[in-house]
């Protein structure tokens, strides 16, 4: 299934890219994903994940075509 | 309701009047409007601040806004809900968002607009970086706790 | 701080613009501005509702208003103050009272703009005479607690 | 010693007046002046009585030139 990931702000700063697309072969979840794309690098405390634009939990699962999102807390208002 | 994303400053009474005038069914039957307008200011933290950027999710902000105006609207009896927010360069004294709440009675305009106000802060994907006049720009990393701690 | 009563319909937007252009000294210092503008309805407690007259007493409504004006100056970090309130015959859509605080952080501006409602209502002395569609006249009794009951 | 009294809204359409202007030889009080003022009637339940524009007490002591004001509870706002 394909996925498409997107990071923002600092953490896409930090990573150097605004998004990934990646390959996956049978289930995976959110945490998952972040492995697969950024095999090196832990996911950073405090980090959210949506998924298709909702809040979602690390160990939420994704399917064919999802958004998946990486930023840090926000500080919008 | 309505919500709308800014790419450029926006003057907030030329846009609450506009919306107001022409939401036209609201006419005599709202007792009370609670705003609330957050503005850029020219200092932060101790330091000088010369600008603004801010990043956001475009389509993530506009569903979550639109979440947030409806736990509002069943929480709370609302006739209408106006949400601006700024995104991009922000320069100091320019609005960055209003909220503003039209109810019929005046504690459930206050209630609304707070909440909305809050869960903004909280769960709206935006990003402010601040330019400092020392050219330094940092990521702000948490937005305060306006409820708890009364501070924005 | 200023405090205004109006004999006349005034318009809340210009006001406000107004008095925040005047005031140079807010420039790049507030974050935080929040609003209260009450309206009045064109029903109420189940009848239609043609007009309002509300009278006040001169001197005591200022005096009032500027003490509860430095109770919330005094309770939370406040930047300025704005307050006009209409005396006379009202028209239903019409502005009633418009309460605007600045201050630097969001929790103080709705604090303090909730406190001076709250108080201004059951303090300030003003009174409401409605003009029914039936004709009839009725005083307003009784002010609703927004705090309490979360109705005005 | 002179006292102003005054009335508004609802009290001063059932008193059919807007003022009275009163003379006191010795200590009189609020509730006093109500009396004086307005010897066939009961002060209403719930009246507001405010001195030189602050709120009073019944009880509270007036002086002479004091500005006695008599009304409903207000509903501004």
């Amino acid at each position: 299934m394909s996925i498409k990931v997107r990071y923002f702000a600092s953490l896409k700063e930090n990573i150097g890219r605004s998004e990934d697309n990646l390959e996956f072969f049978g289930l995976a979840t959110v945490a998952d994903v972040w492995r697969a794309a950024n095999p090196d690098k832990v996911l950073p405390d405090n980090t959210l994940a949506a998924v298709n634009m909702d809040y979602v939990e690390l160990n939420g699962v994704v399917n064919d075509g999802d958004e998946v999102a990486f930023f840090p807390p926000v500080t919008g208002g | 309701m309505n919500i709308k994303i800014y790419a450029k400053p926006f003057d907030p009474w030329a846009e609450i009047q506009a919306y107001q005038h022409s939401a036209q069914d609201m006419a005599g039957k709202f007792g009370a409007t609670s705003i609330f307008i957050g503005t850029m200011r020219d200092f932060n933290e101790g330091d000088d601040v010369k600008g603004m950027t801010l990043e956001h999710y475009p389509g993530m902000t506009e569903k979550q806004l639109a979440k947030i105006v409806a736990e509002a609207s069943q929480q709370w009896p609302v006739i209408d809900v106006l949400v601006l927010h700024r995104v991009g360069d922000i320069l100091p004294n320019e609005p960055i968002v209003l909220v503003a709440v039209w109810t019929s009675h005046r504690g459930d305009a206050f209630d609304a607009s707070r909440y909305i106000m809050e869960a903004l802060k909280s769960r709206a994907p935006f990003w402010k970086k601040e330019l400092l006049k020392s050219q330094a720009e940092r990521w702000l990393v948490k937005n305060t706790d306006g409820y708890l701690a009364g501070s924005s």
